[in-house]
């Protein structure tokens, strides 16, 4: 286990390398600046600007800085903002976009797998569809619209929940429903179909012969069993909770990291930009990672060592 | 321990013609979390044309493995096969292709081994796509032929696997083994999944088209009394490795190592009258990953010594054309 | 204490909301707090490095400079009790007031504003804004200084100095009639020398925030809210009616507004276009339309073909029906424009723009005379494809639309659309890499020379590749005069001439739509500023 | 009753003729993909699906034209009109008829949706495949590449593509399918794994096939279940994608509609109270999305074998 | 011997989309305490699905309990309810499915998986149940059961999932053990240690067994009597002895005739049933197996024959055991001799 972990964390570092590369090249490929500004702008102003993040000097240059820096674990400052730094940008919104985003992941999983195994129980007979229609329309609102309504009826109309920013667990509420509605709707239909494929499974005849009640059999031999897709889901789909949407972060004024993916790109704030790959990226591959042990865990055929994709 | 060989594990009578498939030491293992499993351990054998030969063995000893490494499904871990004098594993692809389609395998699990989302028409014809020799209405007469030959309603061209039954749908791979009048072919288990009646069907088959175009076989199997029956000769395999050789009939009027013996004991005979003292081996086949010392047959054996469990065996010929490893019969 | 996690406001937060958004009425001493939005978080709060409104909205409120503008939009006196010009126009000297202070209780000095100056003119510093202080003499040359070892030197010789503790001596590099303008413009605002050189990120957290003016920074939850407090230490304190200011930082009009709407904020503002519509018509109290000191128009790349024609380039704009745009589109009272110069500026007599009149008119039937004129100069059948660019926005969006399908009415050619980042659009403007694109100009001064000044030769905002020597020296003149009657005639002529070779196609100039809730009150706003609430009070 | 009838001699006789019946099969012969659709055409909530998306391709097609107005039209006297008998949909702010623009925007929507579809589909079939097929080393290092092209930012890549290739809707579909395809690749590879091992592809090695008629005849068809249920939830989640990269702005260009585009305009009417403006298009990518999954779970039963007698 | 379960004219079908399956077409027998008995029959005759009929195991949605009857200890079983069931399922009747690799839980220790079953059916503390789990891998020779039992079934051998299966199904002492094909997918070696163990375990507890299977030689192993089960319904029943010397029925002498004597000559073809099962959609009117039958007259064709008693406890439905056949087969041909 140590040495496949040993070798996994090697491999994130290559895969992490290419990705910075390949992310350093298209940014710099891509027009753009990080400093045009509307107005005037005097070339010497324009200059300094650049001489101060080392824009100046050759790219090669400013890769190998990069990396430099990155060895010690320092993003760089951000050129938008002079007052934090890529690690703030983190430090700062990290915690609050991890707290949305398990908070939208205990939903999606809750009412996901619920959703799905009801489907899937009733397969083709009414609780199907309900469970279906509701997983559509977490799928076919868009989340913008979504998080937009919900603030009008719960926040302007009712009153019952604060519009937005993030003060108060109230404040969580909906962005966290928002955020959670994808997920939901996907991880049911997911669990729905794997559902299917293990009710049809000898063993679950087996359980059944045992004399074991419905309920039982479900619990503790359907779930466990069909889980596994909804699992190699989960790995991606976590990394892209935790790490903060943009759009429901700009909506409800959330101070986490979603918003550092999308805006810095807009902005060419190039520090931040690769911050924000490396630290996703870093993300991706440790959940993904924690998704193959959790392989192994939760089938206890699949041995970790095989699954090195 | 290199296999002490005499004449390539001959049967006697054999020793002047040319051997089809000359087999030599050939191993496959595969490797699983760094551990080496070895499939096959060695295996020498020579077949020649016109014979079957039985290969029997308990499930997971690696008969299938060896079926499949000799037709280079499988890349082998060493030996060699030479098919007509020449060695498979050294073709490139284009020849490999051509010596496809003299050498066949008709697998175990005839529903399995048949794709579902194909007519049998498609089914029958993909050697002739693939090898690109017959098309159009020839192809199509010589698809009739075939489903003629193994005994099938030609008019059942264009239904689907799903719609036969067990002995029908071998019956349909059988075609396809035959399509490009092959030399030799594997039967990988083609009997086990089927049941008694049809079974016999199959092996009939089997044999009338040995007979009328000269077929030579190598037929894999787990069941003692059919193979006796079709094989001229057979092979007993225990965890990878070779246990006894020799004609059919001798091996089972005098079985000499103790698991063929325990094998052909636990045949059920659908007779309740006859009671034959049964050799129920204890325990399990061992892990092909960690095989025992010595004689890899020792932890179950009724008879074992103790110099089983420090030497191999050597394989030897005990009598003319019999041949085993085993300690017993070691002078 | 500002990086404590915000445990505390939560509650009564919390509790405003379920109290139907009164505001708090627990609050001990009846503190008057005012809950306002800030679209961004700041990039910089330190007067040297700031960098948009975003920043200044808060800076303009924690500090003063030398001068200040009363509601009424006049300069009067700020830290700075008194000033004297030279008879050259060239040598100003400001005499602090005495017992000025920042927050921390220091003493602000004529130091801190040398100090402050020269910080942001040094190339190190990076400042966006150094050329605001290039009328000083010697600016220029130290914030363009390449050469590390030459700084010292070049600092040296930059136009200010602290004669005394009170006294502050500003040597201009050329006569600048509106210079006092400027001082009250935050890259003007002094930094206290000393916190600076303890701690040069100071400016990065509340803790160790130093401020000179009515409000102190007391919170600042990184993109999240920022609280500001009266600050005890500022020697006017007895006008300021507000305990606390809080802001939250958010960057969605549609949000601020459901805030507004549910008694989260007391002032929304800018609004989203659609509720503007419907609010400019309604009368409603809650609703306030000042002007602002912005145009809106289309640049035209003078050096691509058929846009180096007048004719095609006056056709364009002859064909656009800017009430339209005004009226239905951008829906918040703007005033179309046939001018480049917006209201709110004072000519010798009565308003600049008023006395301009409209320099050009809206003539379908002219247009198309002219465009087949200048497409026939160019040797041109029809117009050539073409692309109007504009930065991603809806409001953008929506006029670009409205105007392309203006020309495919009136001039019967279309034209397309192509959005991108605004990054991009800045660069590809500055690399002549565009047709049209739309752009917009916020006075940094009160006065028309923010604006006349963009387009003469080569300038480094003359994005529309235009050039006219009889506008230059309009310019020049309007520039070394110290006569505003000469001054104000020669920019006059200046946007006659503009408007004449059209380079620019003016659409409407800007108005600031805001809302504000009854019981906020003083809230005033500067033509070329956020609405202020330095004087603002409660009352319920 | 046996008992009661009347038994005579001749019925004793033996018959030799009997073994004629011996070989027949009595199930009516079906081809299979007759017999899924059959078992389609039963599944009232598959057929209502197809019925819609047919239905959309056609208004898709004609809808545009069916009441004289243009899609790019203004008209501002007549802006913001609820649905009426002049305009079927109403009016958007620009006084522009929705009907026509709605019927447009499914045009670029569905073509978005299905282009997007068809090539995560190739891409996807054809990488897995090759990837599993191939195995060990090739395998591992095709899916890290895959890897590294998920982790690199997104909307980077978008920008891109539509610097590279100008704006339109091609680079928005390729936008959508320069990562789209790696999930379909990852799950044709799972599956592809699993059916390499099966014997009927091992028969088919042995007759000497090669690697793309392998793909071709056996994999595809047999992997067809999922990859296609796959598809149709590419379909909807492409017109989203469309939509979501409208909200940021990288969208179809104006005055073309799409329904991405429509929503978004549309945003800002809830706050005035033209909310019909939003539910038209929002109506229509959820009755899309509903029709696509109802389709595409009657899709997955109808080629589940184990669901067929 | 008392009867622990009658089977009493059972039809069950499937409803399909091609029309109705009628797997078991009115099967009669009976299983005495501590009986072993044999089911068997080529593929498809509708063995697992009488098997499953008993425990109604088979698909809610599809199944119908046409006709009959399945009486466990007088009441009958079809006419209990889904919870009723559930208390007699693994208590009064244990199942042992055909593939040891697909019916346990790969995820779930076999310890737990036997466990299970038995606190579903006795009140006794989970540390009662891990000892009593523990007795029965020991019971069904697992080596070092204390190790094993914390095991997951892939770290088990095929043999020793199948004895796992075992222990399972004998967990809460069932009165009657089905075993539907326990030993198909197990070699000769395994199968004859599973017999082995079936046959000593059913002498320690009394358990009556039901054995399912298509290989005779299993059945002439370990069974007491045989039902011959033919297109659904039964053909045959004796006693071992009687069946395997005096088969009374031709499908019953033709699935004996085509398997291979170990002494068998080689060169003499061997004998299968020709063709194939008739197809259960639409299954023949008279006698299924006229089709393939040597013997087949006219009257098979049309009318099915009742299953009856030829000899002392051998039963058969055969048209040629009919008083009428012997006189037409005694005026001429003699093939109806054969069969007696
Ligand atoms: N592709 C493979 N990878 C790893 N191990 C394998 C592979 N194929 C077979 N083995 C292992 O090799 C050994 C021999 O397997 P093989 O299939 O040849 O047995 P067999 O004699 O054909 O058994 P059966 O009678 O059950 O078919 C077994 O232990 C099996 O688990
Ligand atoms: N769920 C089902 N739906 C429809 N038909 C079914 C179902 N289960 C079984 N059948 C049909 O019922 C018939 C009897 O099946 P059964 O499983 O009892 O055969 P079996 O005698 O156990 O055969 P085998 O030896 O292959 O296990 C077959 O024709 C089968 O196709
Ligand atoms: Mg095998
Ligand atoms: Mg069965």
């Amino acid at each position: 286990m140590l040495k496949y972990s040993l070798k996994r964390l090697l491999w994130a570092i290559i895969t992490l390398w290419v990705i910075i590369t390949i992310t350093f090249i298209i940014m710099k490929i891509i027009p753009g600046n990080p400093f045009a500004k509307e107005g005037p702008m005097p070339p010497a102003i324009y200059n300094n600007l650049q001489k101060h993040y080392n824009l100046d000097k050759p790219e090669i240059v400013q890769y190998g800085l990069y990396l430099k820096s990155l060895l010690q674990l320092d993003f760089g400052p951000s050129m938008k903002s002079k007052t934090l730094t890529v690690n703030d940008y983190i430090k700062k919104g990290f915690p609050v976009s991890l707290h949305l985003g398990l908070q939208a992941l205990i939903i999606a999983i809750t009412f996901g797998l619920i959703l799905g195994v009801i489907a899937a129980l009733y397969h083709n007979r009414w609780p199907d569809y309900l469970s279906m229609v509701i997983a559509i329309l977490g799928i076919s609102v868009p989340s913008f619209i979504l998080a937009t309504f919900l603030i009008q009826y719960f926040a302007v109309y009712l009153k019952v929940l604060p519009v937005a920013t993030w003060k108060s667990w109230a404040h969580t509420v909906l962005p966290s429903i928002s955020l959670a509605m994808l997920p939901t709707a996907y991880l049911a239909r997911l669990m729905r179909s794997s559902m299917l494929e293990v009710m049809n499974q000898d063993y679950m005849l087996t359980a059944k012969a045992k004399g074991l009640g419905r309920s039982m059999i479900i619990i503790k031999h359907a779930i466990r069993n069909a889980i596994l897709p909804v699992v190699t889901v989960l790995g991606i789909t976590t990394a892209n909770l935790v790490t903060g949407s943009f759009i429901i972060e700009h909506i409800f004024g959330i101070p986490g990291m979603g918003e550092m993916f999308v805006k810095s790109i807009f902005n060419r704030d190039y520090s931040v930009i690769l911050g924000s790959t490396v630290f996703y990226s870093a993300i991706l591959i440790f959940l993904i990672f924690v998704v193959d042990v959790a392989y192994t865990w939760i089938d206890p055929r699949i041995k970790v060592a095989k699954e090195n994709i | 321990m290199p296999i002490q060989l005499t004449e390539n594990n001959n049967r006697k009578g054999y020793e002047s013609k040319t051997p089809l498939i000359q087999i030599k030491e050939l191993k496959k293992y595969f490797s699983i979390d760094r551990h080496k499993l070895k499939a096959v351990d060695g295996l020498t054998l020579d077949i020649f044309p016109g014979e079957t030969v039985g290969l029997v063995g308990e499930s997971g000893c690696g008969k299938s493995t060896a079926g499949r490494t000799i037709i280079r499904l499988y890349e082998p871990t060493e030996g060699e096969v030479l098919y007509n004098g020449k060695n498979i594993f050294s073709n490139k692809h284009r020849e490999m292709v051509k010596i496809r389609r003299e050498i066949q395998m008709i697998f175990q699990d005839p529903y399995a081994s048949l794709n579902p989302r194909m007519t049998v028409e498609e089914i029958i014809g993909e050697p002739f796509a693939i090898h690109r020799t017959l098309s159009g209405k020839k192809r199509k007469e010589r698809i009739k032929e075939l489903l003629k030959l193994v005994g099938l309603n030609p008019d059942h061209m264009s239904r689907f696997p799903h719609e036969f039954s067990g002995g029908q749908r071998q019956r349909i791979g059988i075609a396809r083994a035959l399509a490009l009048d092959p030399k030799f072919i594997v039967c990988d288990e083609p009997i086990s999944a089927l049941d008694v009646s049809i079974q016999a069907q199959v092996v009939n088959l089997l044999k009338e088209l040995q007979e009328k175009m000269g077929l030579t076989y190598l037929f894999i199997a787990h069941d003692l009394s059919m193979v006796k029956y079709i094989s001229d000769r057979i092979l007993v395999m225990y965890l990878g490795k070779m246990v006894e050789l020799t004609d059919s009939e001798s091996l089972y009027d005098e079985p000499l190592h103790p698991y063929t013996q325990a094998l052909l004991s636990a045949v059920p005979i659908p007779d309740p009258e006859v009671k034959r003292e049964r050799i129920v081996l204890k325990g399990d086949v061992p892990s092909p990953i960690a095989p025992p010392s010595g004689c890899v047959f020792r932890t179950r054996c009724p008879v074992a010594m103790e110099i089983c469990s420090k030497v191999e065996p050597k394989w030897q010929e005990v009598k003319p054309g019999h041949f085993t490893a085993c300690h017993l019969y070691e002078v | 204490q500002t990086d404590e996690p915000s445990s505390s406001p939560p509650k009564d937060d919390g509790e405003k909301t379920a109290e139907e958004g009164k505001e708090p009425e627990e609050a001990p001493a009846e503190r008057k707090i005012l809950y306002l939005n800030n679209n961004e978080e700041p990039g910089a709060l330190h007067p040297g490095i700031a960098q948009g409104t975003h920043d200044s909205w808060i800076l303009e409120h924690a500090f003063e400079g030398l001068t200040k503008k009363t509601p009424e939009g006049e300069i009067v006196d700020g830290m700075a009790e008194t000033w004297d010009v030279s008879d050259d126009n060239l040598t100003w000297t400001f005499h602090l007031k005495d017992g000025i202070l920042w927050s921390n209780g220091d003493p602000v000095t004529a130091e801190d504003f040398e100090y402050a100056w020269k910080y942001a003119l040094n190339p190190d510093s990076a400042s966006d804004y150094a050329y605001q202080l290039y009328y000083l003499e010697g600016a220029e040359e130290y914030n363009s200084s390449e050469e590390e070892s030459k700084f010292e030197e070049l600092e040296a010789k930059v136009g200010v100095k602290a004669v005394d503790e009170k006294t502050l001596e500003v040597k201009l590099a050329q006569p600048t009639p509106y210079f006092l303008d400027l001082t009250s413009f935050y890259t003007y605002y002094p930094v206290n020398k000393k916190v600076q050189e303890a701690n040069p990120d100071w400016s990065h957290e509340a803790s160790s925030y130093v401020s000179n003016g009515a409000f102190k920074l007391t919170e600042w939850n990184h993109k999240e809210s920022m609280k500001l407090e009266k600050n005890e230490n500022y020697y006017d304190k007895d006008k300021i009616k507000l305990d606390e200011v809080q802001f939250v930082i958010i960057d969605n009009e549609d949000t601020a507004w459901q805030m507004y709407q549910a008694d989260e904020l007391d002032l929304a503002y800018p609004l989203p276009q659609d509720v503007q519509g419907q609010l400019v018509d309604s009368g409603n109290p809650e609703f306030n339309n000042g002007p602002d000191f912005s145009v809106y128009y289309y640049n035209l790349n003078n050096n691509v073909k058929p846009f180096n024609n007048v004719k095609v380039r006056k056709a364009l704009a002859m064909a656009i029906e800017r009430n339209t745009i005004t009226e239905h589109v951008a829906q918040g009272g703007q005033k179309p424009a046939f001018g480049i110069i917006p209201p709110g500026i004072n000519d010798v007599s009565g308003d600049f723009q008023e006395n301009s009149g409209d320099l050009f008119k809206e003539d379908v039937e002219e247009a198309k005379k002219l465009l087949a004129e200048g497409l026939a100069e160019e040797g041109m059948k029809k117009m050539p494809k073409f692309t109007i660019l504009y930065n991603t926005s809806d409001g953008h969006k929506k006029i670009a639309e409205a105007v392309q399908e203006m020309w495919r009415k009136n001039l019967d050619f279309t034209v397309e659309l192509e959005n991108v980042e605004f990054q991009v659009k800045l660069d590809r403007e500055k690399a002549g890499d565009y047709e049209i694109s739309r752009a917009g100009w916020s006075g940094d001064y009160v006065d028309p020379m923010t604006f006349v000044d963009l387009w003469v030769t080569d300038g480094p905002f003359n994005d529309a590749n235009w050039g006219n020597p009889e506008y230059d020296k309009q310019i020049e003149i309007a520039k070394t005069s110290t006569d505003q009657k000469v001054r104000m005639e020669a920019m006059h002529k200046a946007e006659q001439i503009l408007m004449e070779g059209m380079p620019v196609v003016p659409i409407y100039f800007y108005t600031k739509p805001f809302m504000v809730k009854p019981h906020v009150k003083g809230i005033f706003t500067p033509i070329n500023r956020y609405p202020q609430f330095i004087y603002a009070d409660i009352e319920k | 009753m046996e008992k009661q009838m009347k038994l005579t001699e001749d019925m004793f006789q033996p018959v030799t003729d009997n073994f004629k019946e011996a070989e027949k099969i009595s199930r009516p012969s079906i081809s299979y993909w007759a017999d899924v659709w059959r078992r389609l055409k039963t599944n009232k909530l598959a057929m209502f699906g197809l019925v819609i998306i047919i239905l959309f391709l056609i208004m898709a097609i004609i809808g545009p034209y069916l009441n004289g107005y243009s899609y790019y039209e203004q008209d501002f006297t007549k802006k913001n009109l609820k649905p009426n008998a002049e305009h079927w949909f109403g009016t958007d702010t620009s006084g522009r008829d929705l009907f026509t623009r709605a019927w447009y925007g499914a045009r670029i929507s569905l073509f978005i949706g299905f282009m997007a579809a068809l090539i995560d589909f190739v891409i996807g079939v054809l990488y897995g495949g090759i990837s599993a097929i191939k195995g060990g080393r090739t395998d591992n290092i095709m899916m890290r590449i895959g890897e590294v092209l998920y982790a690199i930012p997104y909307l980077l890549m978008v920008i891109l593509v539509m610097i590279a290739m100008n704006r339109g809707i091609w680079p928005i579909i390729i936008a959508m399918t320069i990562t789209g395809w790696i999930p379909t690749a990852r799950l044709v590879r799972g599956q592809v794994l699993q059916l390499k091992e099966l014997e009927f592809v091992h028969a088919a090695n042995a007759m000497g096939a090669s690697i793309s008629w392998i793909l071709r005849k056996h994999m595809i068809p047999n992997t067809l279940g999922p990859i296609l249920v796959n598809l149709t939830l590419t379909v909807p989640t492409a017109i989203f994608a469309e939509a979501t990269l409208s909200y940021l702005g990288l969208g179809v260009q104006p005055p073309q509609a799409s329904w991405g585009t429509l929503v978004n305009d549309a945003l800002g009417s809830i706050h005035i109270g033209n909310l019909y403006q939003l539910y038209i298009p929002a109506i229509l990518i959820s009755l899309t999305m509903l029709a696509f999954n109802v389709f595409g779970d009657g899709l997955r039963d109808a080629l589940d074998p184990r669901l067929r007698n | 011997m008392e009867k622990i379960l009658e089977v009493k004219d059972l039809h069950v079908s499937f409803q399909t989309y091609a029309g109705e399956v009628k797997a078991v077409r009115g099967v009669n027998f009976d299983i005495k305490e501590g009986e072993t008995i044999g089911i068997v029959g080529e593929s498809g005759c509708g063995k697992s699905v009488t098997a499953k009929s008993i425990m109604k195991l088979l698909p809610n949605n599809s199944v119908r309990y046409k006709q009959g009857s399945i009486q466990l200890n007088g009441r009958n079983i079809l006419e209990s309810s889904e919870k009723e069931m559930q208390r007699i399922r693994g208590k009064q009747i244990s199942m042992i499915f055909q593939d040891p690799m697909t019916s346990l839980n790969p995820t779930s220790k076999v310890g737990n998986q036997i466990i299970e079953a038995i606190l579903r059916h006795n009140k006794i503390s989970r540390k009662e149940a891990f000892n009593k789990a523990l007795n029965m891998l020991e019971l069904v020779g697992i080596p070092q059961p204390s190790k094993r039992i914390h095991q997951y079934p892939h770290e088990y051998s095929g043999g020793m999932r199948q004895r796992a299966m075992i222990a399972m199904a004998l967990a809460c002492n069932p009165r009657l053990l089905i075993a539907d094909e326990p030993t198909t997918a197990l070699d000769v070696t395994i199968q004859a240690q599973i017999l082995d163990l079936m046959k000593d375990i059913q002498q320690k507890t009394g358990t009556s067994i039901i054995l399912i299977t298509h290989d005779l030689g299993v059945v002439a192993e370990i069974c007491e009597r045989v039902v011959v089960m033919y297109a659904g319904q039964v053909v045959e029943t004796a006693t071992v002895k009687d069946l395997y010397r005096k088969p009374q029925h031709p499908y019953t002498e033709g699935l004996l005739k085509s398997v291979p004597k170990l002494n068998m000559d080689r060169k003499q073809p061997l004998a299968p049933i020709i063709g194939t099962p008739p197809d259960l959609i639409d299954p023949p009117k008279g006698c299924p197996f006229f089709a393939r039958c040597e013997y087949a007259m006219s009257i098979c064709k049309n009318h099915s024959p009742e299953l009856e008693e030829v000899n002392p406890g051998h039963f058969a439905a055969c048209w040629l055991h009919h008083p009428m056949a012997k006189k037409v087969a005694g005026k001429g041909e003699a093939n109806a001799n054969t069969i007696n």
